[in-house]
């Protein structure tokens, strides 16, 4: 089709929508938007913007190099801005850095893991990557971007949803 | 707006003492097509209308409506919670055993005792919908295509078009793209770049693989793939953590049904945007009007039906949390009606 | 259903004070579409949908549906009562001016005070609706027309379908056929016999004429002039009683408003069938389907609104009562919700 | 369009429809069917079938010769079903026969009418013919058929609504 343009948001350059209301709260819908929350956010900081019962959604802004993390379970991230590197670490005992029965991913304070380089993936916009269970991750961005994580809420997700979301009908 | 792996298992309930009396019938020498019974509901369709009967009523859909909303309710395997085709007429979910009904949800109908429902065993239900779709198809549509990518449905009986109704819905069980699971879309698989995603990268990720993590390290274009979906209104599975289902989907044109939800379901919008009308699920008041952009995230409380409108066709990501427990919690009342309060 | 010579005199009222506030907006460069202004609603349509915003809300319909709806609106001179192209938007006639308006036959728009309308000078707002319908219909598309008998309205702007659009709706003066009143249809003059009604005699009175009552004696085949009739959903006066006018018409597929009836309006079926939704006309609440065949007549009470649906194209006499003291009896209360208790 | 069968009634072969009530009156809708109506009715009985304040639409079986009718504003006729003859007369002094200010078809008891012969029309199905003021008319049917009227509510007028509407959902 000539011409058509896929509108992708970016962190400099998305246009939020919103909930108008007939007779409702706002609020039900949980609104936000996840470059907005990238663009408030602390690099990584990953923040809760959708939850379905111990499920949910973050968001981070990905920027310079991150802290290493583990998880007990499967989880995929998803680049939605920028150009994301995924560093993947098979540790060799994953149950010293997270319990086994935990869920949600947790943050390693060290910067050098016991263990074997699995591989290294580059994510540009639209990309999807396994973060497989017994893994240690990092990313690294050498410009600011928006990561999207599927995952189970943990001790590293952060939920500010009063400040996120809207509550009130545009 | 998709359905888990665990509620299609669960469409053949072989434990289900629900009506199985269902009935193809003779085929209308004026049109062409059959009719079809189930329990009291007749099902006929002409050349522009269905034609839907039950004891002590009528309903009449424009037939191309009925079909794109029939599709979805096969392809979903009825689904979450209930499919309105329209504000009178629809079916809900009970997980191996599923109810038809009219005017269940309206007010109108509830009020002066003049909705009527019946309720069958899934499968066979399904196989009824499924013979239906089948000889209600005509050659030149496509139930599963925007308007501007089909043909009309309309007139006497004219060919199949199985090929268009028989698409299998692809659901990964990990991720799409690992070795074993869920392939990827290309060309030589018929999978083209849809018109409107033309302009849609189709790079790939640059993977560095340690020998031996061939099974672990993996990823894929996700917006590549879903440019080359070839249905629209049909989320399908994408990744998986335990229950959290990551259920993408293109959408051109209008939902062709109003998804009354039985649970929370969320949206985020990956590209371009959708207007969501939204209504209260038991009584189809308008209660609210989602605009949603790329980025946009937002949940669909598990009182309302909704039917979302996108111009421009968009990606949309279907948030669902198929766990088994939930249906359950529907049943007892337990389950929440927002996710998150704050 | 049909309109009075009296509400098309009415249209123009140059005592009016009600706002003439109409823009043509500019041509939007991505659809090739103009937008439109009409006081404080907003008007657009893209490659699907005609999008409507006023001051507080939105509003999506799929762009066929409203191009169907707008015609009649166009071309019956705002008709009696209201218009509902769907249930939210349409239009209310104060003979003379005309109510856009949201929600304002919706409950739960009102009950949320959600509703908004404002009101026009008729010949304001019709010209800009006239201006709008050219500007939106694209070549292949007759709003008039059957869905089987035209392309499709989807796209970008693509050129323009003026004749059809600028039909001009007849109405005879005393009866059609005679001397200097609406003529009759025939193939010369541009009234094929359509398609549905190819079966349908085509005779003419057998008709004696004494010298002198040339202008008196006087017949003809009215089912032969509907079985020509190129528009659907678009009564014509064909007789006229004083105020009694019989407004024939040819009926296919789904009348394309909702029509909110302000008095009683009379229907007798002369061939085939259609099935009539009937809601209430305040709240939108379904009261009854009608069900009427060759011979049947029935009359729609003041206090509805009623939608048609015929597969089949038919014939449908609509009887109307033009009497202009029915517009003051609506607006002080006294006109009768339904005319004959029994 | 091959095969097309336009369905008209007559009194040999009709199926009525009807009203199905969500939450209504059936009566509200003054559902009849004509061909109903003049099955059951005597010859040239003309039924109300329709009414809106002073105008009524009028159902007749047309069955052998009618009596002269003529009326001080113009009616029409419309056939529906079998072959009837229309003869009009141009009245010397209608006034003799109806009051010009009134309204609604007025029967003459006289056979032999004086006035100029009009002319005759032959009506079959479907073909609507005027009855202009001032004319007196009668109808000649060799087979029963139905004819209708559009006039004004007059002293020919029966109405019995109860006995030829729908009261019940169907
Ligand atoms: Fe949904
Ligand atoms: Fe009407």
């Amino acid at each position: 089709m000539e011409g058509v343009v896929t509108q992708f948001g970016s962190l400099k350059d998305y246009r939020k929508g919103g909930v108008e209301i007939i007779e409702d709260d706002p609020r039900n819908y949980v609104f936000s938007n996840v470059f907005e929350v990238a663009e408030g956010a602390e690099p990584y900081e990953r923040i809760a913007v959708g939850k379905n019962f111990e499920y949910v959604i973050e968001a981070a802004r990905a920027e310079g190099t991150s802290s290493w993390f583990t998880c007990a379970h499967d989880e995929f991230v998803l680049c939605l801005d920028g150009r994301t590197e995924v560093h993947l670490i098979k540790l060799d005992r994953p149950e010293d850095y997270v319990d086994p029965e935990s869920e949600g991913a947790v943050r390693i304070g060290e910067d050098t893991l016991p263990g074997r380089k699995m591989g290294r993936i580059s994510l540009g916009r639209g990309h999807m990557a396994a973060l497989p269970t017994g893994a240690a991750y990092r990313f690294h961005a050498d410009q600011p971007g928006v990561i999207l994580f599927q995952t189970i809420e943990g001790e590293v997700t952060v939920q500010k949803w009063a400040s996120i979301c809207q509550t009130e009908s545009v | 707006m998709a359905m888990s792996e665990a509620s299609e298992r669960e469409n053949a309930n072989p434990a289900s003492t629900a009506s199985t009396d269902t009935e193809v019938l003779p085929i209308c020498n004026e049109t062409g097509y059959r009719a079809f019974r189930a329990g009291g509901f007749v099902l006929r369709r002409d050349e522009y209308f269905a034609r839907i009967s039950w004891p002590g009523g009528t309903h009449v859909i424009p037939v191309d409506a009925f079909l794109r909303a029939a599709m979805r309710d096969v392809s979903w395997g009825f689904f979450y919670g209930v499919v309105n085709f329209d504000g009178v007429f629809g079916t809900i979910n009970h997980y191996g055993e599923v109810t038809l009904f009219a005017g269940a949800f309206n007010d109108a109908y509830r009020n002066a005792r003049r909705d009527y429902q019946q309720r069958f065993r899934s499968d066979a239900l399904m196989g009824l919908l499924k013979d239906l779709l089948g000889d209600w198809t005509n050659q030149d549509f496509d139930p599963f295509a925007a308007p501007m990518e089909t043909g009309q449905p309309w007139g006497r009986k004219n060919g199949n078009n199985d090929a268009a109704i028989d698409r299998r819905r692809v659901a990964a069980r990990r991720m799409v793209g690992l070795p074993g699971d869920a392939p990827l879309r290309t060309d030589e698989a018929g999978f083209p770049v849809n018109r409107q995603f033309a302009d849609v990268a189709q790079d790939v990720p640059d993977v560095e693989v340690e020998p031996g993590f061939e099974n672990e390290v993996s990823a894929f274009n996700l917006f590549a793939y879903l440019s080359r979906s070839d249905v629209t209104w049909n989320p399908s599975v994408c990744s998986v953590v335990g229950d959290s289902l990551f259920c993408p989907t293109s959408e051109e044109f209008v939902l062709p049904i109003e998804h009354g939800n039985d649970r929370c379901e969320w949206f985020l919008q990956l590209s371009d945007e959708i207007s969501w009308d939204v209504k209260d699920k038991e009584t189809g008041k308008p209660r609210a009007r989602v605009l949603a952009r790329a980025g946009d995230i937002c949940c669909m409380p598990a009182d309302i039906r909704h039917q979302g409108y996108s111009t421009k066709r968009s990606m949309l990501l279907v948030w669902e949390n198929g766990s088994p427990r939930i249906p359950e919690m529907i049943a007892n009342g337990t389950a929440p009606v927002v996710p998150v309060t704050f």
